[in-house]
């Protein structure tokens, strides 16, 4: 495996893909696509497989020298592993998603998607910097065709607030990457990772990239670009865009603003907060009051991701990790809501709340995998929702109460929406006789849904088999940060104990009692 | 001096003169019947200058040893590649130009003569450190252009193009001679090494006002804002093949000697145009953009858009430095595939009557009708805009970086986020293209030679242009240092 | 002091032929006026001890440019009625930034500071002879140092000539037995016949 | 001996004359064509003055070349006037609009 | 014992996925015969623990089953910790639980959906044993929040109808509301603990006791705030005043449900937390006063409405409601012993009521209004007996030092205690305990007389006349009365029983056997538990060792009341039982009466306190309302208006200005050109 290019041969693949997709009829070039992207998946599987845990920080390291100074690195840690992962995974769910609901200009949506997918692995496992720009950037291309040439009634409009903004947001951050070489002296990754930028100048280049992420996660109040492009887009459209385009955001803060600028990023921990906080709410809150499955399940996204960007600026290995984890579990998890959406839009063709009810008779085990996401959307224990909950939220108690008040807040929202949507669409009368005439899941959607929803346990039952790759790469980030970790509000202070119990009574026993009781508690410490 | 070495110096000039003579001869006596052939003799005789230019952009040139005619004509690296650009983009506009006027029945003889004498003001130009041989190529290129623009002369658009850019062309260089003659007796001379001298110690107004009048004269000539009024309304006038010969050759040839006048002879006052060319830059890539939202016509549209990258060009400029100029040529040279590609996707364009289609309306749903040409448009498009792998970002990112290494960072930052208003239309061309319905009304198939052009420039422009780019680079550095060698 | 005289003779003449030149009425009237401008520059340029240059003026402008202005203006048949010289809609505002340049340009260049004017100091190489004549001293630089210079614009002159000949010049083939078939289908009875009105006594129109 | 000077304002004064032809004029496309050889006479006047305060012959020679120019200008000028002429049936500048937006 | 706690727990999630994924294929039959068997396996299994703990023979154990969680300091994993407290509940659970499986072979006999039912039952019991297993805070919230799933998956079982989901989503919700503490709690015990283990937290505990945190802005005391915290997800859990509101509701689901998670179980997760966590909230003196207050009050106000409710399952839904107030202010007084006590004891009365209104509910077609109710005890004899004994064990009946139902001994325990800790908190809490068993005998004695008393009144009921026109066929199609206005849209049309014979011609039958040896059994729980398991769970520190926090001086103190605390509950009872004989059968108008006498108070009682109402207009109404703004004025009309749209608009008028600019004129063109250079010069001039 040493020897062996295996990113760039990732890359590769889904290219070669593309191309013959452009030049191949409708059904083989859904063929094409399949292979491309399941070849990808093994390519990706014996990536992790061969991941060595533990070792060295990036593996798989590639290089060669291109022109204007910057270089073809590639290389992974274990957050970026992880994230490619998800894409890999993603993407041969997202040609089954299309098999048949795309029947306009197969052949280019198939390759525009196969471009998506390298652009994926691209971004997360470049190591230079203007290289990840490259992919960050060119993703703009294939989204803004899928969401234009294969979208809704509403897609121009869509595909447009899509491009300008994501555009607007990323190109300050390029002004920013540029004088990061020009300083440092090098766009290499690993190299900028360690250098130390003045606080001062942090602060602007914290902006910058805030500027891109911030659009990207997407995070309020530039969110409203998601709810519009994830409306047109088709199901596969949707279910990359939430399941690893957004996630771009968050690796982008993971593996520059926090690392790079640590001082900024304390600096600025307390807008990322308020705007997180404001996030959790107000989206949830909009999300309660939709008609619309996917812009409900858009809006659940924005709120979800603060909770991300929330955790990645905890500046504690909880926050991170749960961040990365609810990145992950976000992936599946909302995907998955989408592609469920998917299923009974492909049988009706709407996306009105209204005109479904009552699903769980006709489409009973479409319930029960709609069942799943939903709770693991809202944050079941036993799904990757809660361990990302969870583990994040933890990480920002640390930091702040108030902050986690306010985000937990939005998780019983979060509860409320779901439950509702789950309840008119799944639930109650069948009013409409065509949804109610609506065949339940065709083996093509089970293999669709059944490896996410396996996913999704896997995650939230044993999530170490994904938190053990990361673990380190974070910890070196924490360690990264921690000069520039902000004291936690808690302000705990330790103060003499209690001599009593709270239900102390003065009694006869007293004496010999207190002593017994302490012997109690110790037993019990010393059982587990 | 010696003549023998000078005239050794503008061979490719001479080779340009003596093919202009011949052809016109040929054309004289051949009438409309020897149009194909003086084509393809000019285009070889441009092949000829480009492969005799070469030797001086490999060597790097640069300095004393280039200077020909006492100062007055410098064939350094800079100038050559300059030139080969020029070339390169002549000879397609030759080759795209019988298919377009064989239609009308308009193509005559004249028009590759015309193109050649062009190419050789424009040769000129690029070379010259000097005001007088500045203002001769310039007019020998201007005057050559104005006929072409009005080449079509039955056709009215073609005749008020020609009128237009007469006018405010003879004002512009009225402007610019102006500038030159307060030049010329604020400092005590023409030559460009003989102002900057003459400048090293300071500024006197007047020397200053010379300055400004002739950086506007050629703002002119490179359509920046705001002396670019001209450019929409004769990009639509002329005649396809013209326009996509205006929009890449003279361009870079004004670009080149723009460069070359700030950089070289005003060099030493780098900080006194800089505000200058700094706000041109802006305001050509705010207004280029602004002005191709809300356009129908696609060569006007693209017209801006030339507007709106000529602004990116002038932000390498600013920053004043030899990277900042490699970045320029570096742009130049994807602007100029970039260009060539739009320009003839557009010519390409026909309806089944085999008229030229124009406008958006026309061409609704390309995608679905002349797959090819609408992918080629979406990445030149695409590219145009910015937006990586394809080369036009690559060009910006350069241009900023150079910037940045100056430590204009706010510039940098301005004139980025700007780009994000052109990319607006850029991407309205991809979405009337692969997202309305089609109305199919372009049929008719095109030349051989222009799918040649197109799909080179297609994958020039292309990840695969890649390849290419790192040759790409080191010769636009070596441009660079060759005009810097003297400074 | 006959010196000043002609001086502020040929200035105050040259200015106001030049406001003539673009304020009269009749193209024919500014051509002349632009002649008397030529004459009164080239006045000026003797008595700064250009001759060649001051003669070259009046053969080149008024032998040749003013004539073709004139031969064009004849030609075109202009209705000179309809020629009314018209300005812009805010005329005074033309006007008034037209004279800010001008106010900009002469304080600027300090042309108000008599006698402190600082030029650039010339290098010495193209100075004139003094013992010679200025068109001698013209012409040995011309053919010696500026050959390549003057060599081009006599291409340019050639590129002027070429262009005005294919601009204006038709031969018969294209002028009539142009035939556009396009053009004759696509023909409908509503755009090829018009309705007029003429009025009385001025004739009919076509 | 007159000063550079009130040459210098009497170029000045054509030169703002000549742009004034340009774009104050409105109907009529051949005076402004005078109004560029106005420019261009501006331009002379500075050359030759500037030449003979200088002591050096640089100016005339680029005078001379000033006029080479403008006489082909002129020509071209003309022919496509003619042209537009022969087009439109008009040469008023108000007219010279039918490309725009 | 590894070994068997391991089926116990697991035997239950492993019959319910088979039940659930395959019951389609496997059929009804054997999808109910594996989750039945796998429930009574792992009760078999349970009861030796429980025996082993109550004779000493058994330790403590943990079983580690999978790593979970390792992020930073946090850590845990899936590990089953068996201890007294555990025990306890595991029998409660899995003898519960299997009964009601049992029940709901015949309660659920005509549902054509029984593979899922069972499956979610078995899924509840699987969540519920994680719960009481857990050996660090997580997993104790994994089943949690496990058992909501359940919960919401049964309440709205019956998915057809809009009500069950309502319900469904108002009990997750709320729930929710109460996880929101419990896991700022959990996060709060990590910040201060580093650690989630509960055995590392409470040993710890008492080192903090004096240390103070800023929580939210507030300085607080550190385990006061963390306590308060998990007390709320306690309350939410266990329907404690203010977060009960979904309890009634709860009652949508099918009654055995109700018997089993929200009576039996699932309720008591709150009363379990808080005895798992005794030493840490021994530490926490203002968290526990909280407790205190809250069980008191509680106690008292559920059973306010629950004497005014004609719901049967809502009147027992109330009282559970109330009997939780005892339990907690029982361990806010520091007798953890005896809220698991009465939690254990309850468990199986307050099982038995609900299966008894179950097999009532049955004989009267799914007739859940009481008025429709009446000489039911000649029709349902076994079920009435049934019914009997859990009324007087829910009552307290007993007389002192001789023999008691089940409550008699812990509710008087739990009175005890209270007045023996003797602060004003559980002063106030045993006085409004002692109201309470008053209101308790009343309205157990009420819904006995109500039900099994009296002349047949059930002519009127919908769901009769449905029953007699139509059979019996498809019961989920009949709308039980509407939970929200049960008492108020029926009521005016209560019949006039005299009238007529009152039976419409129906004829109530007893239910059939398997729902019947639930109720036997539980019977036997309901009449001895007490008696039998007194002495361990109150006075035996050896027994608990030290899984709870044993107060030996609060026990002896409670031995130590006066005589007329012990004989308090006694005299509530009887008191209560007059009452209700009284009005409901020596002057059947009597209520009628008294409810206009006291008008007012009675519409506050009848209409639950205007809880509902309440949050409806605080937070439903405004979050839908916000929803909205939000959306409309926040989101489309300020940030989209301002942000993208607006700056599209800027664009675009400023490129209609640029096209104006652009006129086509030469002499425009030429004017920009000159004020270019004007500029330029103007510029470097100044």
């Amino acid at each position: 495996m040493e020897g062996l290019p295996i990113l760039s041969l990732m890359l590769l693949v889904p290219l070669v893909g593309a191309v013959l997709c452009m030049f191949v009829n409708a059904s083989t070039a859904r063929w094409v696509a399949l292979i491309a992207t399941l070849i990808d998946l093994l390519l990706g599987i014996a990536l992790w497989a061969s991941f060595d845990i533990g070792g060295a920080q990036w593996q798989f390291t590639e290089r060669a020298d291109l022109f204007a100074g910057f270089q073809y690195a590639l290389g992974i840690d274990g957050i970026a592993l992880m994230l490619i992962m998800l894409s890999v995974f993603l993407m041969p769910i997202c040609i089954l998603a299309s098999w048949t609901s795309v029947t306009r200009r197969v052949g280019e949506y198939m390759a525009a998607f196969l471009v998506m997918e390298l652009l994926m692995i691209g971004v997360f496992a470049a190591q230079d910097i203007l290289l990840f720009y490259i992919f960050f950037e060119a993703g703009l291309i294939p989204m803004y065709l899928i969401i234009g040439i294969w979208g809704g009634a509403d897609r121009i409009y869509a595909s447009f607030k899509f491009f300008l903004y994501t555009l607007l947001g990323s190109v300050v951050m390029l002004i920013a990457m540029l004088w990061m070489v020009n300083e440092a002296g090098t766009g290499d990754i690993p190299t900028l990772l360690q250098y130390d930028f003045a606080p001062e100048a942090q602060t602007w280049l914290w902006l910058a990239f805030f500027a891109s992420f911030a659009v990207k996660m997407p995070m309020w109040p530039v969110h409203t670009w998601l709810p519009a492009a994830h409306v047109q887009a088709p199901t596969a459209g949707s279910v990359i865009l939430a399941g690893v385009l957004l996630k771009l955001g968050g690796y982008g803060f993971i593996r520059f603003s926090l690392p790079m600028f640590p001082e900024a990023s304390a600096q600025f921990m307390w807008l990322v907060f308020g705007l997180s906080m404001i996030a959790v709410v107000v989206t949830s809150l909009i999300a309660l009051v939709q008609h619309d499955m996917k812009k409900l399940i858009a809006y659940s996204s924005v709120a979800h991701m603060a909770i991300v960007t929330a955790g990645l600026f905890a500046f504690n290995a909880q926050g991170i990790e749960g961040a990365m984890v609810m990145m992950l579990s976000h992936g599946l998890v909302s995907g998955a809501l989408f592609l469920c959406v998917g299923v009974i839009y492909d049988r009706l063709h709407t996306r009105e709340i209204e005109r479904y009810g009552g699903l769980a008779i006709n489409m009973p085990r479409y319930a029960v995998f709609f069942l799943l996401f939903t709770m693991a959307s809202i944050g079941l224990p036993g799904t990757s929702g809660f361990v990302a909950e969870f583990i994040s939220l933890a990480g920002v108690y640390r930091a702040s109460s108030t902050t986690t008040f306010v985000l937990t807040t939005g998780i019983i929202l979060g509860a409320g929406y779901m439950l509702y949507l789950y309840r008119r669409v799944v639930f109650g009368e069948q009013k409409n006789a065509d949804a109610a005439a609506m065949p339940d899941l065709n083996p093509r959607e089970w293999l669709m849904l059944a490896p996410v929803a396996a996913a999704v346990l896997w995650m939230g039952v044993y999530p170490e088999s994904f938190l053990a790759p990361m673990r380190g790469d974070i910890a070196a980030i924490e360690a990264r940060i921690a000069r520039a970790a902000p004291p936690s509000d808690a302000d705990l202070v330790v103060g003499q104990p209690r001599a009593h119990e709270a239900n102390y009574i003065e009694g006869e026993h007293d004496a010999d009692h207190g002593a017994a009781e302490g012997e109690h508690a110790e037993a019990a410490g010393e059982e587990h | 001096m010696d003549y023998a070495t000078s005239f050794g110096l503008v061979i490719p000039e001479l080779v340009l003169t003596g093919a202009g003579l011949v052809l016109l001869m040929i054309a004289a006596f051949g009438g409309e019947k020897s149009s194909r052939l003086v084509s393809i003799l000019a285009a070889v005789a441009l092949g000829a200058a480009g492969a005799l230019t070469l030797p001086a952009l490999i060597d790097g040139a640069g300095g004393e040893a280039t200077m020909a005619f006492y100062q007055q004509f410098s064939a350094d690296a800079f100038a050559s590649f300059a030139k080969l650009l020029v070339y390169i983009a002549a000879i397609a506009c030759l080759m795209i130009a019988p298919g377009f006027f064989g239609r009308l029945r308009a193509m005559r003889p004249e028009y590759p003569v015309l193109v050649l004498f062009a190419t050789l003001g424009m040769s000129i130009m690029v070379s010259a450190t000097d005001l007088m041989t500045l203002y001769i190529g310039l007019e020998l290129n201007s005057l050559a252009a104005y006929v072409l623009a009005s080449f079509l002369r039955n056709d009215s658009r073609s005749a008020e193009a020609g009128l237009k850019y007469f006018v405010l062309g003879a004002l512009a260089s009225g402007i610019l001679l102006y500038g030159m003659s307060l030049t010329y007796g604020f400092t005590g001379t023409t030559s460009f090494a003989g102002i900057r001298l003459a400048q090293e110690a300071g500024l006197s107004t007047g020397a200053l006002f010379g300055l400004i009048f002739v950086l506007a004269g050629l703002a002119f000539k490179i359509s920046a804002v705001p002396f670019h009024m001209w450019t929409p309304d004769v990009y639509e006038g002329a005649p396809t093949p013209v326009t996509t010969f205006f929009a890449t050759a003279p361009k870079v040839a004004a670009i080149a000697l723009t460069a070359r006048v700030a950089l070289d002879a005003f060099g030493s006052q780098a900080d006194a145009w800089r505000q200058i060319v700094i706000f041109a830059a802006l305001a050509s890539i705010v207004v280029g953009a602004l002005g191709a939202i809300g356009q129908n016509n696609l060569k006007r549209l693209l017209a801006y858009s030339s507007i709106n990258n000529v602004g990116f060009i002038l932000i390498g400029l600013a920053a004043a430095t030899a990277e900042g100029a490699s970045a320029m040529l570096f742009y130049l040279a994807i602007y100029v595939v970039m260009s060539l590609g739009s320009f003839v996707a557009v010519l390409m364009l026909r309806n089944g009557d085999g008229e030229n289609l124009e406008t958006f309306d026309d061409i609704a749903g390309l995608s679905s009708t002349r797959p090819g040409i609408a992918w080629c448009l979406l990445i030149m498009m695409f590219s145009l805009a910015g937006i990586p792998p394809l080369m036009g970002f690559f060009a910006k990112l350069e241009v900023f970086r150079a910037v940045v290494e100056a430590g204009l960072i706010p510039l940098a930052v301005i004139g980025i986020a700007a780009s994000v208003i052109g990319a607006f239309y850029y991407i309205k061309f991809v979405k009337v293209m692969f997202f309305d319905e089609a109305v199919n009304r372009a049929t008719k198939s095109a030349s051989a030679s222009q799918w040649a052009i197109l799909v080179i420039c297609a994958i020039l422009i292309s990840p695969l242009g890649w390849f290419l780019t790192r040759g790409l680079e080191m010769m636009t550095d070596t441009a660079a240092a060759g005009l810097f060698a003297g400074v | 002091m006959i010196q000043a005289i002609a001086f502020y003779l040929f200035a105050f003449l040259v200015i106001a032929s030049g406001v003539l030149t673009i304020m009269s009425r009749n193209p024919v009237h500014s051509v002349l006026w632009l002649i008397l401008a030529f004459f009164n520059a080239a006045g000026l340029m003797v008595l700064l001890g250009a001759e060649f240059i001051a003669m070259l003026l009046v053969v080149v402008y008024v032998g040749a440019v003013a004539v073709l202005f004139l031969f064009v203006v004849m030609m075109l048949d202009v209705d000179l009625a309809e020629l009314r010289a018209g300005f812009i809609k805010n005329f005074p505002l033309g006007i008034a930034i037209a004279l800010v340049l001008l106010a900009e340009l002469v304080l600027g260049i300090g042309a108000l500071s008599a006698g402190h004017l600082e030029l650039g100091t010339a290098t010495g190489e193209n100075a004139p002879n003094l013992e010679v004549s200025n068109i001698t001293n013209i012409g040995a630089l011309l053919y010696s140092k500026y050959v390549f210079v003057f060599e081009a614009a006599g291409l340019i002159l050639l590129v002027a000539m070429i262009g005005a000949i294919v601009l204006t010049h038709r031969d018969l083939k294209t002028t009539r037995g142009h035939q556009n078939i396009t053009r004759q289908v696509r023909r409908n009875p509503k755009e090829a016949t018009q309705m007029k009105q003429p009025t009385i006594g001025e004739g009919v129109e076509l | 001996m007159i000063g550079i000077e009130h040459y210098i304002i009497v170029s000045a004064i054509l030169f703002v004359l000549g742009v004034l032809g340009i774009f104050l004029n409105r109907k009529n496309v051949i005076t402004i064509l005078m109004a560029i050889e106005l420019i261009l006479l501006a331009v002379n006047i500075n050359l030759v003055a500037f030449s003979a305060f200088l002591g050096d012959l640089t100016g005339q020679i680029f005078a001379m070349f000033v006029l080479t120019v403008a006489a082909g200008e002129a020509a071209i000028g003309l022919a496509i006037l003619v042209i537009f002429f022969r087009d439109r049936g008009t040469i008023a500048v108000d007219d010279v609009n039918r490309m725009k937006g | 014992m590894q070994s068997s706690i391991l089926i116990i727990v697991f035997l239950p999630l492993l019959a319910a996925i088979v039940a659930g994924l395959f019951g389609g294929a496997l059929g009804k039959t054997v999808s109910k015969a594996i989750t039945t068997g796998a429930l009574f396996v792992s009760c078999a299994l349970s009861w030796p623990i429980f025996l082993g703990f109550l004779g000493g023979t058994a330790d403590a154990q943990v079983v580690t089953v999978l790593q979970w969680v390792s992020s930073g300091q946090l850590t845990f994993d899936w590990a089953l910790r068996v201890d007294t407290l555990t025990a306890v509940m595991l029998v409660v659970i899995t003898s519960v639980s299997a009964l009601v499986h049992l029940y709901s072979w015949g309660y659920m006999d005509e549902d054509p959906h029984q593979q899922r039912f069972f499956a979610y039952l078995s899924l509840f019991t699987f969540a519920m044993l994680m719960l009481v297993t857990a050996d660090n805070l997580v997993q104790m919230f994994f089943g949690w929040e496990g058992v909501g799933l359940a919960s919401y998956l049964l309440i709205g079982f019956w998915y057809k109808k809009p009500s069950a989901n309502a319900a469904a989503i108002k009990a997750f919700v709320v729930n929710r509301v109460g996880d929101l503490g419990f896991m700022l709690g959990i996060f709060g015990t990590f910040l201060v603990f580093g650690t989630v283990s509960i055995p590392q937290i409470l040993e710890m505990a008492p080192t903090m006791s004096g240390s103070s945190i800023t929580f939210m802005g507030m300085r607080l005391m550190t385990m006061d705030i963390l306590c308060i915290l998990l007390f709320i997800g306690a309350m939410g859990k266990s329907a404690q005043l203010g977060l009960h509101t979904w309890l009634p509701d709860a009652m949508e689901g099918p009654t055995p449900v109700s018997a089993l998670i929200h009576a039996a179980t699932m309720v008591t997760a709150g009363v379990f937390m808080v005895c798992r966590l005794s030493p840490m909230f021994e530490t926490a003196p203002v968290a526990l006063t909280l407790v205190t207050v809250i069980g008191g009050m509680t106690a008292l106000f559920a059973a306010t409405i629950g004497t005014t409710q004609w719901d049967i399952k809502r009147v027992i839904a109330y009282s559970t409601c109330s009997q939780l107030g005892y339990m907690f202010f029982a361990a806010g007084a520091g007798a953890y012993g005896v809220a698991m006590f009465h939690l254990f004891t309850h468990a199986f009365f307050k099982a038995l009521l609900f299966l008894g209104a179950g097999a009532v509910i049955h004989a009267m077609h799914h007739e859940q209004d009481m008025r429709y109710y009446g000489g039911l005890r000649k029709h349902i004899p076994i079920t009435f007996w049934a019914m009997m004994a859990g009324t007087l064990a829910i009552t307290g009946v007993g007389v002192l030092g001789v023999f008691g139902f089940a409550g008699f001994y812990s509710k008087d325990a739990i009175l005890e205690a209270a007045f023996a800790r003797g602060t004003g908190a559980a002063n106030f809490a045993f006085w409004a305990g002692a109201i309470a068993a008053l209101l308790t005998s009343f309205y157990s004695w009420r819904l006995m007389f109500l039900t099994f008393w009296g002349k047949p009144r059930w002519a009127d009921s919908e769901h009769i006349q449905h029953a007699v026109h139509h059979g019996h066929d498809e019961p989920e199609e009949h709308n039980p009365a509407s939970q929200e206005d049960a008492g108020e849209s029926v009521a005016h049309h209560v019949p006039s029983t005299e009238e007529r014979d009152g039976t419409a011609g129906y004829h109530p039958h007893e239910a059939p056997w398997v729902m019947l040896v639930p109720l036997m059994v539980l019977s036997i729980g309901a009449v001895f538990a007490g008696f039998a398991f007194y002495e361990p769970f109150v006075d035996s520190e050896d027994f608990w060792g030290g899984s709870i926090f044993f107060n030996y001086d609060l026990v002896h103190a409670i031995h130590g009341v006066p005589l007329w605390v012990k004989l308090t509950a006694t005299a509530a009872m009887l008191l209560g039982l007059a009452t209700a004989w009284l009005a409901y059968i020596r002057n059947p108008k009597l209520p009628e009466a008294a409810a206009e006498q006291l008008g007012p108070i009675y519409r506050f009682f009848l209409n639950k306190w205007y809880f509902d109402e309440l949050y409806n207009f605080l937070f439903v109404k405004p979050a839908f309302w916000f929803g909205r703004v939000f959306w409309k004025q926040l989101d489309m009309g300020i940030i989209d208006r301002f942000g993208p749209d607006g700056a599209a608009w800027v664009v675009r008028q400023s490129a209609q200005g640029a096209k104006r600019i652009q006129s086509g004129m030469l002499n425009t063109y030429a004017l920009v050109m000159l004020l270019g250079v004007l500029a330029a010069i103007t510029w470097v001039l100044l």
